[in-house]
């Protein structure tokens, strides 16, 4: 194969990945898919090491990869526990929340403009139901987010 | 590098304190007294200490011989770096003794230790993919120690803000390095004194830009470098990656904040120092102006901001901004400096490292003083529960503004020599004239002035309160372990200001033992034309 | 074109003022140095990657939230012509097979990041995450790095991503928020796109010039570097892991302690969580 | 420790740092009332310790006076060196001459470590000074243990007296700029803190931030001349010594023989020659013939920026408001700092600096002119206080004045009479401030002179020493004032007939011949011999210092003379001001009928022995130091100049050849004493008898009058005289009433128009302008702090309009990015990212563009 070409588009599919999770992670609100973001970049990043350790025929880039790997697994532990404790909190994954800790006398962010809910956002996938069914506390209900 | 003796010696006091941390986790089920694991922890980083001290002399062997290279380095500044590291476990160890939560107090005592092995590591971290665990090191148990601050919804914001912001740095940095890895195609960063046998990233890239074709990777080492420095400028919260900062002091305990400001600070210093001012002799050439400019903007945005502050934590998270503003101008220096006088690039980067160790005595002490004021209820927060402090408890006031005008740079305390060396520095070189760099020393070294001045307004309106403001609530403080740490660091800020001397000259070697290397490369005596654009900065 | 366009204004400056950019070491670099390596701005235009980029932005930004579906449908159809152009602006592997085969996983792994990024329900998200790692772990074994190829989907798609899962049907149990349908901020989304989309452009620009990458190899020929080979030896999992613990293994020490850390310290956060709901009872 | 003067160095300042400290550490819990005796016992025995210094470096003196040619001519010195502070390598870089001047390397040529030793050094100025100020501080101590009795923050007190102590006595015995700077910086912080020490006083606290600000002006002056001599001389040191910090002088001859011989030495050995270090001295470096090493600007800047310096902490004209104010700290520390200490440190750096303000006779005018004029300007002001202790603070300011003036005339004599001036003023502005003390002890803490009176009888011991005191003020025959106020007017005498144009040369020596009686320390020197005869006149300071510098100011000889004649006239109307203010205070608060007020309590009493002692002792002083030390009048000698011409900085040649002739003037004192004696008598006239004279002649001087002018009312009145109505009568007779009344409007309206500046004169009259201290803290108010604050309003108003009319005017977008700006710090986690990711993009765009 053509080593250098190789080189070129994995830099360019790492790269891209990079910046998809970038935007994402800029974007989104979720806090998981926040991490999730942050996840496709290390998946770029980790594709261009690959490519960069093939072309020098050195396994530096692979090195790195698994310990990004291995760290990324370590970030996740405590990611989850971070966002479980803190969705706990407030009920919601919603990173704007957290926006107490500020510059005295700045407005807090507040949604001007909550969409309408629409029929395809809806879709969700369904399981079919199977034993008994839990029953749902009504306080714990309230402070769940709404649909 | 494989497993034989010399790794186990080099490593011993880390693995001890591994070791000693795994322990505390799993003695923690037997037995959850704070006190107990305190003291516990303090006797081993005693005695690591002294294994440390001996080990040392030992590796001073080593490093003459001149034998080792590998992903770890042995040289003046990894060696002092540790020491400086285990101190600061120490000192935040002894400031837990107070505040560590009841529950959870093993936890948090080994989270510390191995923060610190973390920081140890990054002190001789000579290969990227140890220096980004190494970083990881000290980030993942930070998070945790962020959280288990204090049981309320701040604290929990401070560790959410902390945590995203960070995996973002830590992403960025990653890219850069995977762009300086593939430039180089080593992970080594320098092959040190051994150079014949092994080649670094420092040496190889060196040896790219001696090469005629060098140009079509500018923008890809470019890509690298500033990639790179955005990691690592979130650890030491540089402008424009500084906004967590005052948040999450803000939000977090005052033991918390005093590691936020000075544990990532050091490592941060450190890998840049590594990286960026050692590793990549390109940098010499372009990245001082950019250095030079976040410089400016970080002291100036850290301390204007901090004037309007009356949270005591966010006041000094804006002024450990200001100070990571200071810290640059070091770099700056060395940078400019490096291509043309590799002496002037040691004394930019001893004077970073001068300042670093004056400024994180300083930021623990103050830090220790307020968390020794600090009650069971509720800690010191605004700057107004500190008024008239002089008249009720005279010493640790004392003690604060010994702190405070050390960070402010009044003459006869440490901090001084800090902004004295830095100051110096630029203004030197911007005494030399036939550089074209000199227009922006200068203007560098005035902003600097200035911002000291401007800081200083800051630093006196907190003395002010405590001396000039008669005494609002009562205010006790408690706790062995946080007064202790204070007075170390009270009795290091004026000892240091007084003798300053060996802690320059320990600096200084630091320095020198870094940039003063030459990179020998094998064939730069063969490659005759250099673009006259481009010369080649190989020494 | 826009960095170099800021170029030409960056010279007529110096022009008119040589002795602020000769003082200020501005000119320095400027003009011969780094923008040299930069391509002209005609040749960026007729470029296909630069169009590539801008569609992919495009897309990027109609799929992302406050879009509607059939933007999100948009945006993947853009999105796949992106990737075409980028795709056509690249160098050629080695024959037509590798190529397809190469682009048809990239395609799938860019894609399915994309999607990952933009889902509204955070499940969704996972899974097209997880789709996305599946087409990493074939573009490293197309790469010849069959350990990691298996990892990524043992370790991610396996752990990381079914753990993920649970913890969304715990925290949000209900599928779509508000806060998955909006962004923080009229200026979040074309911002964030602009500023990713420029960073891969510099990288774009910065391909053609590895060309000359040929650092080691000038070291190489004095015979005094040790190399470690192989990266394409037939067991390759056998080097791998030898020089895994033997020249990497203090990282190996240091990546135990960090999982040591990281899983006493989730445990600890669950512990002070639940602490923190208790205080919060009391004090109420 | 075998070096006896090491160890006396040592322990001078170390004995009240160390009681500060264990006052500081043990006065709250354990100490609390008892506090005084740790400082009293430090400061007295730091006293003997100054004494026994004293007497080893007279006795090493007169060794190095036997042995001839060691140090003569250019004064004797002893340098310790205790550890180094700092020392940065290479830090001057100083463009070397040709080779040849193989002399320029001592002067700084090349590069020179930025070395500072923490040096202390032993000479007569600092014997002198040392044993001043500890006595001072001892006596002071004594009194303050009566006089804080009670007072909550007793041991706070003596802990900042300590340290007081401690600071001064390094601020005098360090050799070197830098630490000369840190102690100046010490003792006006302590005085910040004893100023301040009632901070619960509101005006105690607004008095003790004046003092701080003012002095910062001052210090900013100080400052900037420091980095000047540092980039001129390219070092600080007072003292030579070898590069390696060396301070043997057998060792610097013979690196400076090795290094004239053009040997090569080792960069240790290198001698560095001190800015009054010997080395420079002895060969008049300093203004070598024909070519100035420095030029006339630079030595100039450097003299007029230590100047400033030293107006601000010796509080001068106009730098002088804060003093007044700082008597709202504790009297014993207005009497110690304020009074005898800590404001003369600005004297005492300038008499330091003699050598450098040799150089520039331009400086030396400003130096004089500003005494001159605050000596006078301050008893102006002090002419009409009410507050005991404000008078004493004017006085202090003028008699500073009167320091600075002698300090300016440049000649040995000056400066000799300068500094015993201070040596004698300490004494008995102590002693007065001390007696006011006690006056404000018994009285209830007034001070308000309308309130009380008539105390001679109430307490008798502070009557008498008080009358002692401001006899001596006065400077009536023989105290203490009246020496060295004399010594000063003749000073500046002397320099009015030395800078007269000598038209004969009979006319010439006349009034400074040839000195029959010279200054004992260099009689037998070689200088001194080659003074005498005829060959003098060449080497008069006219002729040979004033002509190789280039005057900046480019004032000719004779229009100096006559401003130090119109100076040496001020001086003799400020000694009548000062006999009559001083006397004025003494008779309000002494005589007259007894008046005490409601504050005292029922028991207005003398003072505790702990108070009256001091006094005592201070008044004995007072008396007798003048007579005991200037015996010009009987043979010439006056001892305490000779002692202090031991002093390095001021035995050197070319100071040397300044010595006029210590010869005791008839006429001027005859002349002081005339003015002293006629302010004493006016103000017995005045204040002594009735009230009466005072009042008329208040309302005199408040031009009373005027008001009745300008005023119309007295016109109506005329119409009531006789003479008026006569007039009017016969007009109305005659039916001419209409022309009369139209007369009298018309002359009316003119005394109207006229009366207009006779009411400006109602409102400035002199008494008013002497009572509101002619109005400069206002002017300053008006001057620069109104004009300060608008300035501020004026940027904060800039500020708004532009923001905000640029936001009205443009519209939509700029107001979208100011609300960015101002979001910065919102606390939203996704937008630090977004701003991370924007800034690593402008990162990485300046890179790629610049």
């Amino acid at each position: 194969m053509n080593e250098l070409a190789l080189l070129q588009n994995y830099l360019l599919v790492g790269g891209l990945l990079f910046a998809i999770g970038l935007a994402g992670f800029l974007v989104r609100r979720n806090m998981i898919v926040m991490f999730l973001s942050a996840e496709i970049m290390l998946q770029g990043i980790s594709v261009s090491l690959v490519a960069w350790g093939r072309y020098h025929n050195d396994w530096g880039g692979q090195m790195l990869v698994v310990f990004i790997i291995a760290v990324a697994a370590c970030e996740a532990a405590i990611a989850l526990a971070l966002v479980l404790m803190l969705a706990k909190q407030t009920g919601r994954l919603d990173i704007v929340l957290w926006q107490d800790l500020r510059e005295e006398g700045q407005p807090a962010y507040v949604d001007r403009e909550v969409p309408e809910e629409r029929e395809e956002d809806q879709v969700w996938p369904t399981l079919t139901p199977a034993g008994i069914e839990p029953e749902v506390d009504p306080e714990e209900e309230l402070h769940r987010s709404r649909v | 590098m494989l497993a034989d003796r010399n790794t186990v010696v080099l490593l011993l006091p880390e693995l001890i304190l591994v070791a000693m941390a795994t322990w505390i986790y799993v003695g923690g089920t037997i037995t959850r007294s704070r006190t107990w694991w305190v003291l516990f922890a303090l006797a081993t980083y005693l005695a690591t200490g002294l294994i440390l001290l001996r080990g040392n002399a030992a590796a001073a062997e080593l490093f003459a011989s001149g034998s080792l290279s590998g992903p770890l380095i042995l040289d003046p500044l990894g060696q002092t770096g540790r020491v400086l590291a285990l101190g600061l476990g120490l000192l935040f160890t002894l400031l837990l003794a107070k505040s560590a939560s009841r529950e959870l107090a093993s936890e948090t005592c080994a989270t510390v230790m191995l923060l610190t092995v973390g920081l140890m590591l990054v002190c001789r971290a000579n290969s990227l993919v140890l220096l980004f665990l190494s970083l990881e090191l000290i980030s993942i148990p930070t998070y945790v120690l962020l959280y288990l601050g204090r049981a309320d919804r701040a604290s929990a914001e401070a560790a959410a803000k902390y945590f995203f912001l960070s995996i973002l740095s830590s992403a960025m940095l990653l890219y850069g390095l995977s762009f300086l890895y593939g430039l180089a195609g080593v992970t080594l960063i320098t092959a040190g004194q051994s150079g014949t046998q092994v080649v670094g990233i420092r040496e190889a890239l060196a040896a790219l830009a001696a090469t005629p074709e060098a140009a079509g990777s500018n923008v890809l080492l470019l890509l690298g470098l500033v990639l790179t420095f955005g990691g690592l400028a979130f650890k030491i919260a540089a402008v424009p990656f500084q906004f967590y900062a005052p948040d999450v002091y803000q939000g977090t305990t005052n033991v918390n904040a005093g590691l936020l400001a000075t544990v990532p600070k050091m490592a941060g210093v450190l890998a840049m120092t590594r990286l960026l001012v050692v590793a990549v002799p390109a940098t010499f050439q372009y990245a001082w102006q950019v250095m030079l400019v976040v410089a400016i903007l970080t002291m100036t945005i850290g301390n204007v901001s901090a004037l309007w502050q009356h949270n005591v934590r966010r006041l000094l998270a804006y002024s450990s901004i200001a100070h990571a503003g200071y810290m640059l101008i070091g770099f700056a220096v060395a940078l400019a400096a490096a291509g043309s006088e590799p002496a002037g690039a040691a004394d930019g980067v001893a004077a970073v490292l001068l300042y670093l160790v004056v400024y994180v005595l300083a930021a623990v002490g103050v830090f220790a003083a307020l968390s020794y004021l600090g009650s069971e209820r509720g800690e010191v927060n605004d700057l107004e529960e500190l008024s008239g402090l002089g008249r009720t408890r005279p010493e640790i006031a004392l003690a604060i503004s010994v702190f405070l005008f050390s960070m402010a740079g009044i003459p006869p305390l440490a901090g001084f020599w800090g902004k004295f060396e830095l100051f110096a520095g630029a203004v030197r070189l911007s005494g030399r004239t036939d550089s074209t760099a000199w227009v922006w020393f200068l203007a560098l070294a005035v902003l600097a002035a200035l911002n000291a001045a401007i800081a200083a307004a800051y630093y006196l309106r907190v003395v002010g309160v405590m001396y000039f403001r008669p005494p609002a609530a009562e205010i006790r403080g408690s706790g062995q372990g946080p007064l202790t740490a204070m007075l170390v660091c009270a009795v290091l800020v004026v000892a240091a200001g007084l003798l300053p001397t060996p802690l320059a000259q320990t600096a200084a070697n630091a320095g020198r033992g870094l940039v003063g290397q030459r990179v020998e490369t094998p064939r730069a005596a063969s490659i005759g034309q250099r673009e006259p654009a481009r010369p080649a900065r190989l020494q | 074109m826009y960095l170099s366009g800021a170029a030409h204004i960056g010279q007529a400056v110096a022009g008119l003022w040589p002795e602020l950019a000769g003082g200020g070491g501005l000119s320095a670099v400027a003009g011969s140095g780094l923008l040299a390596a930069l391509p002209d701005w005609r040749v960026l235009v007729q470029s296909p990657t630069t169009w590539g980029l801008v569609c992919g932005a495009v897309a990027l930004v109609l799929m992302l939230p406050r879009g509607s579906a059939v933007a999100r449908v948009l945006g993947g159809v853009v999105g796949l012509v992106a990737l075409g152009l980028l795709a056509a602006g690249q160098p050629l592997l080695s024959d037509w097979l590798a190529q397809g085969l190469f682009w048809i996983l990239a395609g799938v792994t860019v894609l399915s990041a994309a999607a990952a990024v933009a889902m509204r329900s955070a499940v969704y998200a996972a899974v097209w995450f997880a789709m996305s790692l599946l087409g990493t772990g074939s573009l490293f074994l197309l790469q010849g790095a069959s350990f990691l190829g298996v990892a990524t989907v043992v370790v991610y798609a396996g752990a990381i991503v079914v753990t993920f899962l649970f913890v969304i049907m715990l925290a949000q149990p209900e599928g779509h928020a508000t806060y998955d349908r909006l962004t923080w901020g009229w200026y979040a989304k074309p911002v964030s796109v602009l500023a990713a989309a420029l960073m891969v452009a510099v990288l774009t620009t910065a391909l053609p010039g590895i060309r000359q990458i040929d650092a080691l190899a000038a070291l190489g020929e004095s015979g005094a570097v040790e190399r470690s080979a192989g990266v394409l030896h037939p067991s390759h999992m056998a080097r791998f892991g030898a020089e895994l613990f033997s020249r990497e293994l203090v990282s190996v020490e240091v990546a135990g302690t960090l999982l040591l850390v990281a899983l006493v310290g989730a445990i600890a956060i669950m512990i002070q969580g639940r602490r923190q709901a208790q205080a919060e009872e009391s004090a109420r | 420790m075998d070096d006896p003067i090491r160890l006396l160095l040592i322990l001078i300042p170390a004995l009240p740092l160390a009681a500060a400290v264990l006052i500081g550490l043990l006065g709250p819990r354990v100490l609390r009332q008892q506090s005084h005796w740790l400082a009293i016992a430090a400061v007295l025995a730091s006293f003997l310790c100054s004494l026994l210094l004293m007497r080893e470096l007279s006795f090493l003196q007169r060794a190095a006076g036997a042995g001839g040619e060691v140090a003569l001519g250019i004064g004797y010195e002893e340098v310790r060196r205790l550890w180094t502070w700092t020392d940065v390598a290479d830090a001057y870089q100083q463009p070397r001459t040709p080779p040849g001047e193989s002399r320029e390397s001592l002067v700084g040529g090349g590069s020179r470590d930025f070395r500072i030793d923490i040096v202390l050094r032993a000479d007569s100025l600092t014997c002198m000074m040392l044993v001043m100020v500890t006595l001072i501080a001892t006596l002071v101590a004594i009194y303050s243990a009566g006089y804080m009795h009670g007072d909550p923050g007793y041991w706070r007190f003596f802990a900042y007296f300590g340290l007081f102590v401690f600071s001064m006595t390094m601020l005098v015995s360090v050799s070197n700029f830098v630490l000369l700077y840190v102690f100046w910086e010490a003792v006006g912080l302590c005085s910040y803190l004893l100023i301040g020490f009632w901070y619960q006083k509101p005006a105690a606290a607004a008095a003790g931030k004046k003092a701080f600000l003012v002095n910062r002006v001052g210090d900013f002056g100080f400052a900037l001349g420091v980095f000047l001599i540092w980039t001129t001389y390219g070092t600080l040191n007072f003292h030579d010594s070898l590069r390696g910090g060396e301070l043997e002088p057998a060792r610097i001859q013979q690196a400076v023989a090795a290094e004239r011989a053009g040997e090569v030495v080792p960069a240790e050995q290198e001698p560095v020659a001190g800015v009054f270090g010997p080395l420079r001295l002895a060969d008049n470096e300093l203004r070598p013939a024909g070519q100035p090493r420095t030029s006339a600007m630079i030595s100039l800047a450097i003299c007029l920026l230590l100047l400033l310096g030293a107006c601000g902490k010796s509080a001068q004209f106009p730098l002088h408001v804060w003093l007044p104010d700082a008597m709202e700290g504790p009297t014993p520390v207005s009497a110690l700092i304020h009074a005898a200490t800590m404001v003369t440190a600005g004297i005492y750096m300038i008499a330091r600096c003699t050598p450098l303000f040799l150089v520039s006779p331009d400086a030396q005018l400003v130096v004089s002119v500003v005494g001159g004029f605050t000596a006078l300007l301050a008893a102006l002001i002090a002419l009409t206080q009410y507050d005991l202790k404000r008078v004493l603070a004017y006085s202090t300011v003028s008699q500073l004045g009167y320091m600075f003036l002698a300090l300016g005339v440049g000649s040995l004599a000056g400066v000799t009479a300068g500094m015993f001036h201070l040596f004698t003023h300490a004494f008995f502005k102590a002693l007065l401030f001390l007696g006011a003390g006690s006056v404000m002890h018994a009285m209830g803490n007034v001070i308000d002179m309308r309130r009380f009176g008539g105390l001679r009888r109430v307490m008798p011991v502070t009557y008498i020493t008080f009358a002692v005191g401001c006899l001596a003020l006065a400077g009536v025959f023989p105290l203490a004032g009246f020496w060295s106020k004399d010594a000063v007017l003749g000073a500046v005498h002397d320099k009015v007939h030395e800078l007269e144009p000598h038209d004969s040369d009979s006319h010439g020596p006349a009034p400074h011949g040839p000195a029959p009686h010279g200054p004992a320390p260099h009689d037998s020197s070689p200088h001194g011999s080659a003074e005498g005869g005829g060959t003098q006149a060449v080497e008069r300071p006219e002729s040979s210092a004033d002509d190789d510098v280039t005057p900046v100011f480019g004032l000719s000889n004779l229009l100096r003379g006559q401003i130090f004649h119109w100076l040496y006239l001020l001086g003799l109307m400020t000694s009548f001001l000062t006999a009559f203010y001083t006397f004025r205070a003494f008779y309000l608060t002494f005589h007259g009928p007894e008046l005490i007020p409601p504050e005292a309590g029922r028991h207005a009493h003398e003072s505790p022995a702990s108070m009256t002692v001091p006094l005592g002792i201070l008044a004995v002083c007072s008396a007798l130091v003048g007579l005991l030390l200037d015996r010009s009048y009987l043979d010439g000698t006056n001892s305490f100049a000779n002692w202090l011409l031991w002093t390095p900085s001021l035995g050197f040649p070319a100071a040397m050849r300044t010595t006029l002739p210590g010869e005791f003037h008839l006429s001027v004192a005859g002349w002081s004493t005339l003015m002293a004696l006629g302010g004493i008598g006016l103000s017995s006239y005045l204040y002594l008898g009735s009230r009466h004279e005072i009042h008329g002649i208040r309302q005199f001087f408040d031009l009373a009058w005027v008001s009745g002018w300008s005023d119309v009312e007295s016109f109506a009145r005329m119409r009531q005289w006789r003479v008026a109505r006569w007039v009017r009568e016969c007009s109305a007779a005659v039916g001419l009433e209409w022309l009369l009344r139209l007369v009298v409007g018309a002359l009316l309206l003119v005394v109207l128009v006229l009366s207009a500046p006779l009411l400006l004169l109602y409102y400035v009259s002199p008494y008013k302008l002497s009572y509101h201290r002619f109005y400069l803290d206002e002017l300053y108010e008006l001057v620069l702090v109104r004009p300060l604050r608008g300035l501020a309003r004026l940027c904060y108003g800039i500020d708004r309009w532009l923001i905000d009319g640029t936001v009205n005017f443009v519209g939509r977008v700029p107001r979208q990015i100011g609300d960015v700006m101002r979001s910065l710090q919102m606390g939203l986690v996704p937008f630090y990212a977004l701003a991370m990711v924007l800034g690593l993009l402008i990162l990485l765009a300046v890179q790629l563009l610049g």
